[in-house]
């Protein structure tokens, strides 16, 4: 973990209110996992003090030799907002890697994984399928968008693997819900990344076969001092009662931890 | 030049985490050694574990965040076994922050704290505005925050920092109650109580409802409290909120600190505090400065 | 859409210039149309002309700002003869704000004010920060803020809305003890007292020492109040502190505001007011809301 | 009066943290007399609360023609360091002109003027010499500054009528105060701006002439409204007893009101 003033590579909006960001740095080399996330400074100079507040956003995929690593995020609020200001050649403070990841080696060799996401939980999930098709596993995503217009690296997925769209409305790919295409794929271990409704839905669905979800949860700190991000584990029997989203997750097993 | 002498407190440098931002040290010291710190203030320990209050639990504001964790904490005796042998191995003070929601819980749990050899100095916390029984009453009225104070100090092998509530008509009257009832100094300010409330939702941000105003924002408050407090004292201020830089240190030291601690802008800048310690002194030596101490109530002491 | 009815006010937007950053409304009449206006809160008035603290009266901090202008005012009836007349040029109401040393200073200021026919309420001011008597002792304690607004009340022709002091323990008591002597609403919040020292002279920026913090950084404190303050009393508030746009009006009528005042803002953008009022029908159709007053106190009102 | 986006056409280091600022907007068509002001604010945005008070800067030159104003500040805190950072094509959102400026009618017919200045109040009397050499007053300028690394505009002073310059230490020009030469000098009127202790010693000096000294105050709205920037009148029997620097000044009558 470092903080480090990363190089904007690139910008670019890639959906309504989705921007894709380059940063090149040191920081990459540490990158450990799939899912991890970084906690950027928006605004930077030590005097800022609007937004104050770091911004989690996970890694969207990583590549060490050149340094590089890429995020998308929507812009909506202050910080994103001002973040999504920012031009190539302008430095972005950044702290990471944060967090532990999406556990890639939890798929036997030669194996299925099903990755599901929804809006802007999506992105740390494209660095996690190129991490199993690296690995030989074979991947199929399904990923829900609200409408054509949010849709965004449906060709980069696909060249990784069978690739499903979802849109509430229809306007690409299918009509519906990540859930509804479910019992169409054949998987062994399924790993997810969305808004908290549908990681519940798929905490009841999912019940056979491992699933791992990755939380959002408000922060502080970043790195596990300030009790912010909290979520208590189901287990009542657990000897802390809680886990930490930013240090012990955002990745958890399902089920491990009440979803916030 | 940056050495301070305050009751149990031998501080290589007067700059310390404040409490609830730092956790137990671990993670921070897992990015930069520790013993840069003039000390550590722990986060608040109560007779038994806590988990607080439920997410969400901060939010952001102008120049400023809410927090309302409630207090969340391993309990007194898992801090002493599993937390303070790991700042052992430190050469740095640990100050340990006491909350609870009876006098008997702080009493109780003062007692075991004050015991250990690497806690130099309680910080009794009557202040924190996150639990929903006690707590913030103790630090509104003086006769209950004195009351308090004695019986703490009648337990506590170590000095006792009473840390004040900003969030009182009378912040002086606070502080003389608890001098009077035997504190050998004050922190101050713990954070206003502040809402912000969600458009969306239109409900509360905070599932607590309320939370605590920490940052830059509360900082002319601070000052204002510290100012108007450290003429009317004379037990050592341990001063607080917003500081982001040596020259809010500063800043705290004129208006009447002999300290201070760092909370929200460990989250804004996870080395602000090493940062802080290592610009101080060439900010002294600009201004001709070469005992920090020399600076404590400057603003009011030639006025 | 964004008519709201409050005692002796009929207003055809909740949102006016808050006291003292907007003087007579002469220069930003230069500006704009004051006639866009749902009402000018004015310049407080004393019953003799006051100059105010000496200068510096205005200092910058993190998202606010602290003053202290210690009221200064030509005196009431200079404001009647050389103020109203302009202002009654205008189809909007004017509250007239109304700060004293003594009761009796405020009794009869009170009086004269309530007269004028332009003047439609009047805005007690128990909790200026800056003046030396007075002032800020009636706004602290209950007892006596409850008996100014009796006395207030018993000359007044219009109604009266009693500003209240955040600088308290109790909000809420203070609510009701002017509630019970006969507020006709309340205006929340006057400004946190606040300090900042200049690290060169190492002496407070101003003058006066002490200021009043006002703008976006103190907009947490100011809706925790509201929200606490509007679900223990019947009569309605205005809401102020640190109001920028019309988000944050919104926010407050979360809170449980019925009117808004903007003051620091229109420092900020001296066409602050009448771009909130163009921007609240928009927002208010994107949430789904054909009359504002169906936002007061929603964030307590379905939890 | 107006509240403008002005762009940036030009934005250079002049000296040691002064910096010469040229701004392009229908703001300059309303400049009416050299020495007003405009009051800016830094960051920009409607969410940018910090800094969150405008910064009074004098008005250094103007052009209507080409509604062009050149600008000169020191940076030096948070706002102006902020400002020292705008690149050119940037839009600064500018409020003015502010205040009342120097007569140069003051001066009769082919008579003398003489301008003093100080640091960072040379700027605006760079447009009354111009202005006044305009109407063919003859114009000598004597300017203080700290060290020879503070001084700006020399040269273009120096096309405009004679020119003395001062240096506290000697690096540049004279070594002392612009009190200390003010005898050499044949002048029908004065005209000044400076910290205040220059202007103090000025009235003190020059009684028999007219002079005219140019304030700064803290200031919050910049229009008049707010009464931050009041400072008494000497004559207790004015009906006022105090003036406005933002909207009565920034420039006054020598011995007019109390330096502030
Ligand atoms: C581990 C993690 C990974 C994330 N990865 C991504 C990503 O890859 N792409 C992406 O678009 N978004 C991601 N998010 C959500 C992202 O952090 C928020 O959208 C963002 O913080 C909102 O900031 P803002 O300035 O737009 O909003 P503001 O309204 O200005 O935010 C105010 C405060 O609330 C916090 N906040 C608001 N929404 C959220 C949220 N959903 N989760 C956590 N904090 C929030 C902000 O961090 C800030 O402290 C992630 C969140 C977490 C916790
Ligand atoms: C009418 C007028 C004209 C001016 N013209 C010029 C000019 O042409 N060139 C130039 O370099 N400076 C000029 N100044 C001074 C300039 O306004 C300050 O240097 C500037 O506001 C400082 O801002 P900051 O962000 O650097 O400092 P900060 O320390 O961040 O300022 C904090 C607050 O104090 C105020 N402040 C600080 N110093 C001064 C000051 N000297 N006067 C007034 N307010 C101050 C700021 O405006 C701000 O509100 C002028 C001032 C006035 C009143
Ligand atoms: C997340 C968080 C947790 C806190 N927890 C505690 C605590 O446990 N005990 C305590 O006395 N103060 C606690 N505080 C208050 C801080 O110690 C400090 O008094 C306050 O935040 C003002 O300083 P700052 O503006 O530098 O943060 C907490 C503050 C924050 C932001
Ligand atoms: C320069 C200034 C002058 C003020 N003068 C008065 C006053 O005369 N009477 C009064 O009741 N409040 C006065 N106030 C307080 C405001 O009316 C308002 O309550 C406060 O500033 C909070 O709102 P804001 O954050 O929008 O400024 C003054 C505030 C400022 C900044
Ligand atoms: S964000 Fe601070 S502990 Fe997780
Ligand atoms: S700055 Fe507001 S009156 Fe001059």
């Amino acid at each position: 973990m470092r903080q480090e003033a990363m190089r904007v590579l690139a910008h670019e909006k890639i959906a309504d209110a989705i921007f894709e960001l380059k940063l090149k740095g040191g920081m990459v080399n540490e990158i450990t996992e799939p899912g991890q996330f970084v906690h950027i400074r928006v605004g930077g100079g030590a005097q800022t003090v609007a937004p104050l507040l770091r911004r989690p956003i996970s890694i969207c995929s990583a590549d060490p030799s050149s340094e590089i690593m890429t995020l998308i995020y929507r812009s909506g609020g202050l910080g994103t907002g001002l973040l999504s200001q920012a031009v190539v050649g302008e430095k972005v403070d950044v702290l990471g890697p944060l967090g532990h990841g999406f556990p890639i080696d939890a798929v036997p060799a030669g194996g299925k994984a099903l990755v599901i996401g929804g809006g802007v939980g999506v992105p740390p999930l494209y660095g996690l399928s190129q991490a199993l098709t690296a690995q030989g596993v074979q991947v199929t995503h399904v990923l829900g968008f609200r409408s054509a217009k949010d849709v965004f690296y449906q060709d980069a997925f696909e060249k990784l693997g069978r690739t499903i769209v979802m849109t509430e409305d229809g306007t690409c790919g299918q009509k519906g819900r990540v859930t509804d295409v479910l019992n169409t794929v054949d998987f062994d271990v399924a790993y997810s990344c969305g808004p908290t409704p549908m990681l519940k839905a798929l905490e009841r669905e999912i019940t056979e076969k491992p699933l791992f979800v990755s939380l959002e949860q408000r922060m502080g700190c970043g790195i596990g001092a300030c009790m912010a991000c909290v979520t208590h584990t189901t287990d009542p029997g657990d000897s802390k009662g809680y886990r930490r989203v930013c240090c012990d997750g955002p990745v958890f097993k399902a089920r491990e931890v009440e979803l916030c | 030049m940056l050495n301070v002498h305050l009751p149990g407190l031998d501080l290589k440098n007067p700059v310390m985490p404040a409490s609830g931002c730092f956790a137990f040290g671990k993670e921070y010291g897992n990015l930069y050694d520790l013993n840069v710190l003039g000390a550590v203030i722990i986060k608040a320990a109560t007779l038994e574990s806590r988990y607080g209050n439920p997410t969400p639990r901060v939010a952001e504001t102008p120049a400023g965040m809410l927090n309302a964790i409630g207090l969340q904490n391993p309990g007194v005796d898992k801090i002493i076994s599993q937390e303070l042998p790991r700042l052992a191995e430190y050469d740095v003070p640990v100050i340990a922050n006491i909350a609870g929601s009876e006098m008997s819980d702080y009493v109780q749990t003062a007692e075991k704290m004050s015991k250990q050899p690497v806690v130099k100095a309680l910080e009794l916390n009557i202040s924190c505005p996150n639990v929903k029984h006690g707590g913030i009453t103790f630090g509104t009225v003086p006769e209950i925050a004195a009351e308090l104070t004695s019986k703490v100090k009648a337990v506590s092998e170590k000095p006792v920092y009473v840390k004040l509530s900003p969030n009182v008509t009378d912040i002086v009257a606070m502080a003389k109650a608890v001098e009077a009832a035997g504190a050998d100094g004050l922190s101050m300010i713990n954070t206003l109580l502040g809402m912000r409330i969600d458009l969306k939702s239109q409900k509360p941000v905070l599932s607590n409802l309320t939370g605590g105003l920490s940052g830059p924002a509360i900082k002319p408050v601070a000052i204002r409290m510290i100012y108007e407090v450290s003429q009317k004292v004379s037990i050592p201020i341990i001063g607080m909120g917003g500081i982001q830089n040596a020259d809010d240190v500063i800043e705290y030291f004129l208006a009447g600190a002999s300290a201070v601690a760092v909370g929200t802008a460990n989250f804004v800048d996870p080395f602000v505090c090493p940062k802080i310690i290592k610009e101080l002194p060439e900010k002294l030596n600009g201004m001709g400065i070469s005992d920090i101490n020399e600076l404590v109530g400057r603003s009011w002491k030639h006025a």
